[in-house]
């Protein structure tokens, strides 16, 4: 009898060490799994690698972990937002690696680890800074950049629904990289708004299926009444 | 040389301009910024749908007051709505969107824009800077089309449109059509080709205000 | 006012000429879209290539398009079966080419093509008769192949429902390749078994968003009559 | 030399065999034929999860007479049902579980088994035959233990597992553990280790009925 969904936050994430490759999930605020971060913060890892799409909005969730001095490295697409004075301190003040990766290479880069690929020629970034050093390959009559995998050992999302086999559902525009980085993970972890009985979720409307997820935890408060920023990304 | 007078374009009225082009059925991006401002203006008797970075297709307009959901913005992060016969995704399929060429137009903002249709608008290349990317080298090199919105010089009337860029390339040879608060401009094999122009501008000005050759297509 | 919902198959189809390279969904017999088939043949165009996981079953849908010799070439993962007697004889004739793909780089390169990639690094068929001649590279501890898109002019798929700007949902394991060949091919047709309105299908739960989608043509049968056979795949 | 007298197993008891060492929660593939008897096998008190190369994950049984669904199919093309807790999804993500190490278990049948773990079990090589493959090598590569389910001997007493290859490879040391109607033998950095035998059977004879040199760990 499997059962994924956990009670406890801190349990789960204790399994998490330092120097640990972690995904966070979401665009901005949306589909960032806040709990989870704070269940991150409290354990108190440090020299962690992220992968999100942002550095950090405000002084809560992801900027909150960066301003712990936990991390590392962090390997996302659009770091500068009107409210990412926490990143932009650490970034200025040498205190945090940035690997600036275009926002479909990202996404592609992670899509190839869940899907077992060796690397991909992208036509993303050919020609830029982005690409300088990198090996490129003129196919059919367009030029592409060799691009690799980005692995983690954990994956922090937030779902809006999930089952204790863990297949989950998300909510509107908060699914973003929850799917990819579900499959892209050693041990994926999933805060959802509610934990549902098995057969609850539609076989035909779960977006992610079980398989790709280890661990599920009902949490209090959605975390969707979080203040957004009206930055660009 | 002597000026003549000519009337400047609003941000509205390039936003209006470029949204006369966009065709019934279109699936389009429209960029962070400025490009944003050509949904206000896609006539009501087309189906434009359009596309925003973290998943969503065929999102419509802002909520009304009160209405605004968290887990329903754009790449802008800006509230937006969703229109019936519309769809979420994530960002693996929404990138395919993008890169495999399935996003008819994308209208992008820009720092610069050289003649072979080069785009500079991620970096400035500031020493300080912090850099940031997002979805534009993915946009400019996916979409089928791809269109600036921009004004045609910098507010210190340094000229956008140049013989080479100076910033950091977005893409390369990607732009098709530029829009200006001056003209419109199409990237054709041959040049840029001027085709239309503010009331009141001679082309001899409009290329004293440009960095890079042009050709007069207007006629 | 855009309307890829279409009353007539001879007409969608009549796009459709000599030569051009076509994929076809479904694995077996459950997701072919029979009817578009149907439509292939009495169009009667000539020099196709068809790209299906299988190469026909019986004498009817896939297999009957291979008899009318309207085939130059099949693109597959598993050409052989107990009543895939049309195409064992065409092939043993000389009158038809194989290329044959492992099913999941069959995949996965029509997700290339979707995707917009170049090329792919994939471990599966390394060291085996059918990489013979293709480039391989050693990647952090393990061999891959390189492996290219597959595109296509177009796309015959079979879903459940459908609406007028083109977004699908699928039925079971009728699914199969339908999203990923939508996303491949110039223009993709799809056959439905019921065309809904606009707002019907949940935004949560479209399979197939509409700007992968050209036409979406109802059939009076759903075709899930059709006999299945036994076999492997 | 001499036989001792021993007790084949049955396809079924093979199948028993194999089932136990399916823990619970693992993720498995069950390849065409043979293999596919190892669901009847399973306890109910363990969840297994089956995967189906064609898009289902936790499927269940046979349908009832007249239950069955024309679009509701595993690989095998065999009529099936989904549990509770199942899902579908589309050839890519369903091949992504596959090659990307998702699959926890997978059990192939072989033609041929070599010693340093290669399998060949698409291809005889024969000159006429169609070729055909399917998802054999994609399971061999990608799930993170393979197994095999075979007979120990051809129909004809040909050894199956063999010191090198004489039929096409299907994946390069890609096998963990081969189950058969004699034995269970682990492949191991140091050779095939048999860790049981059926009743009756000796080593030697084995060994005789092998066509690669085996390691003798049953005790």
């Amino acid at each position: 009898m499997i059962n994924k969904a956990e009670k406890n936050i801190t349990d789960v994430l204790s399994q998490i060490k330092d120097g640990a490759t972690i995904m966070i999930g979401g665009f901005g605020t949306a589909g960032q799994p806040a709990e989870l971060i704070d269940g991150l913060i409290n354990l108190g890892v440090k020299d962690l690698v992220i992968i999100n799409n942002n550095a950090g909005n405000g002084d809560h969730g992801l900027a909150r972990l960066l301003k712990t001095g936990a991390v590392r490295k962090i390997i996302c697409s659009f770091p500068r937002q009107s409210d990412s004075w926490v990143f932009d301190e650490l970034y200025h003040a040498g205190k945090i690696d940035l690997e600036l990766v275009p926002q479909g290479n990202l996404a592609c880069r992670i899509q190839a680890a869940g899907m077992g690929l060796g690397a991909v020629y992208t036509p993303t970034g050919f020609g830029t800074l982005l690409a300088e050093g990198k090996e490129t390959r003129h196919i059919d009559g367009k030029d592409y950049v060799l691009e690799y995998p980005i692995k983690a050992d954990f994956a922090l999302i937030k779902a809006n629904k999930g089952d204790r086999w863990g297949n989950l559902v998300y909510r509107k525009s908060a699914r973003n990289f929850g799917p990819i980085m579900a499959m892209a993970a050693d041990v994926t972890i999933a805060q959802v708004s509610q934990t549902v009985d098995l057969g609850e979720l539609d076989p035909e409307h779960v977006i992610t299926p079980g398989i790709f997820v280890q661990h599920v935890v009902q949490v209090q408060s959605a975390s969707t009444s979080t203040e957004l920023s009206d930055t660009a990304a | 040389m002597s000026h003549t007078s000519y009337t400047v374009s609003t941000r509205d009225q390039i936003a209006e301009r470029a949204a006369q082009d966009i065709p019934d059925g279109a699936y389009v991006n429209l960029g962070i910024g400025l490009p944003t401002k050509i949904a206000q203006y896609l006539s009501n008797d087309k189906d434009v749908f359009l596309h925003s970075e973290n998943g969503l297709l065929a999102f419509g307009p802002s909520p009304a007051k009160g209405e605004e959901d968290p887990e329903l913005i754009n790449a802008g992060k800006e509230y937006v709505t969703m229109l019936d016969g519309g769809s979420y995704f994530h960002h693996g399929d929404s990138f395919a969107m993008m890169r495999g060429g399935h996003i008819d137009i994308c209208v992008l903002g820009a720092f610069q824009v050289a003649a072979n249709g080069d785009l500079a608008n991620w970096s400035t290349g500031a020493e300080d800077a912090i850099p940031a990317v997002g979805g534009a080298m993915d946009l400019a090199v996916g979409a089928k089309k791809v269109f600036v919105m921009t004004n045609h010089t910098t507010k210190t009337g340094d000229p956008k449109i140049v013989s080479e860029l100076t910033y950091p390339v977005t893409g390369k040879n990607c732009i098709d059509r530029i829009y200006t608060d001056l003209c419109v401009i199409d990237v054709t094999d041959k040049g840029l080709a001027v085709t239309e122009m503010v009331d009141g501008m001679s082309f001899a000005d409009l290329q004293a205000l440009t960095g890079a050759t042009l050709i007069d297509a207007t006629k």
